[in-house]
């Protein structure tokens, strides 16, 4: 299936783009999402485990995603 | 000015016997425009209150020794809302009597301007004083903005917390 | 209005590689007119400053259980000022960088109004929300300035914080 | 002597007046000074040891004082 993923800042800046379609096996976890997107041009920015947001909430690493859920890849935060 | 109500959050428990017994709340808000102090402080006055505390962080012209012109503040907008609302509802739910008003800015930002806004009131000096730093220090981790540093050279780069320098921090 | 200019510290020590490097130093005022809390902060705020805190301390419509009408404020003048002034110099003394004003308003205030306003810069955020705990607690041990409440029924009465009923602090 | 005392606030209310000429020993000591006042009309609200200013700053009980210090008797400060 396709994961469609919201990327930011430094992420959105190295991937060129600010929503990607990746896809991914079935079922499919955040760690496997991330290892997909690692996979791809500029995915050598992302750390060993970066943070990730799943509909607005931040998750860990083995949380189940669908393509319903909207999914965001998200660099070191800097508000403030 | 695009102020966006977010929530008022629910008292926090039921008021005390005191019919001026202060309720908790607040507001919160991701702006384009900029940041009105007085009117983010008009937002948690009233009579019951006794402190009010505030915090503003500004726009250096220099950071970790680099001389910056503008700061570009970037927000994954429905997460950082529902982040701050997080952080208000946890803080007025340890406080009870708490009110708190939060505005982070986004876009273009010049020396001196304010990116973030936070007025905490309560009847006693103790909770609003440590409202403002539990709120900013919770701000600062889990809110997901960014902000991109344009410096005079020419250049920009993403600030990454995780990786500059360490401030020295006196007193 | 009749602001007092009081006195400009000294830079608390040389001043650090940085041509940007922020200069300590404040004012400090006892006023008779309604506190400008935007001109406040205008007083600490430059390029090189990353974070303003502020404390206002504001007029409770009830204390310690009784119904408050308004509070009238007193000060020991000349006292008072040096007293503001020692504070606001040790705090600099132990915050290289931090800038101060402060200005505590005397007269008959009504609810809701501003009788002491606090508010310190610094190029960091720590240092600046240390800045305004510490003064408001050594401005009420210190500085020689008395409140006497009026009350709904018409009485008055001297508040006495070494016998008032102790607050409770959540938080 | 005579020390010319300033008093404020409940002080001012309990004696009077703001500014009161107190008699006292010479030498003398902030500690005589508040003896002296404790003998006046009004002086039954000074605790055992009240706050006192000569000349704009604290000082303790033993300070001397001349006609020439500013002194000031002072009820529990109140401010903020």
């Amino acid at each position: 299936m396709t994961i469609h993923v919201l990327l930011f800042a430094s992420y959105a800046d190295a991937f060129g783009a600010r929503r990607l379609a990746v896809p991914v096996p079935v079922p499919c976890r955040v760690d496997d999402l991330v290892t997909a997107l690692r996979g791809l041009p500029g995915g050598h920015v992302l750390p060993s485990k970066p943070l990730v947001a799943v509909n607005h909430a931040w998750v860990p690493g083995d949380v189940s995603i669908t393509t319903q859920d909207e999914v965001a890849v998200i660099p070191p935060v800097a508000g403030g | 000015m695009r102020w966006r109500s977010f929530r008022r959050w629910p008292v926090a428990e039921a008021a005390a016997s005191a019919p001026s017994a202060a309720q908790s709340g607040g507001w919160i808000a991701i702006v384009e425009q900029p940041i009105d102090v007085t009117s983010l402080i008009a937002r948690v006055s009233d009579g019951s209150v006794g402190a009010i505390s505030t915090f503003l962080g500004t726009v250096r012209h220099v950071n970790d020794g680099r001389d910056v012109t503008g700061i570009e503040y970037h927000a994954y907008q429905p997460m950082a809302e529902r982040e701050l609302a997080l952080i208000a509802d946890e803080t007025c739910t340890a406080s009870p009597g708490l009110r708190l008003a939060i505005e982070h800015r986004v876009g273009t930002l010049g020396i001196g301007e304010v990116s973030v806004a936070i007025a905490a009131s309560h009847p006693r000096r103790a909770p609003a004083l440590a409202a403002t730093t539990y709120v900013i220090e919770a701000l600062k981790r889990r809110v997901p903005i960014w902000k991109c540093e344009h410096y005079v050279d020419g250049s920009r780069a993403w600030v990454d917390p995780t990786t500059s320098v360490a401030p020295s921090t006196p007193l």
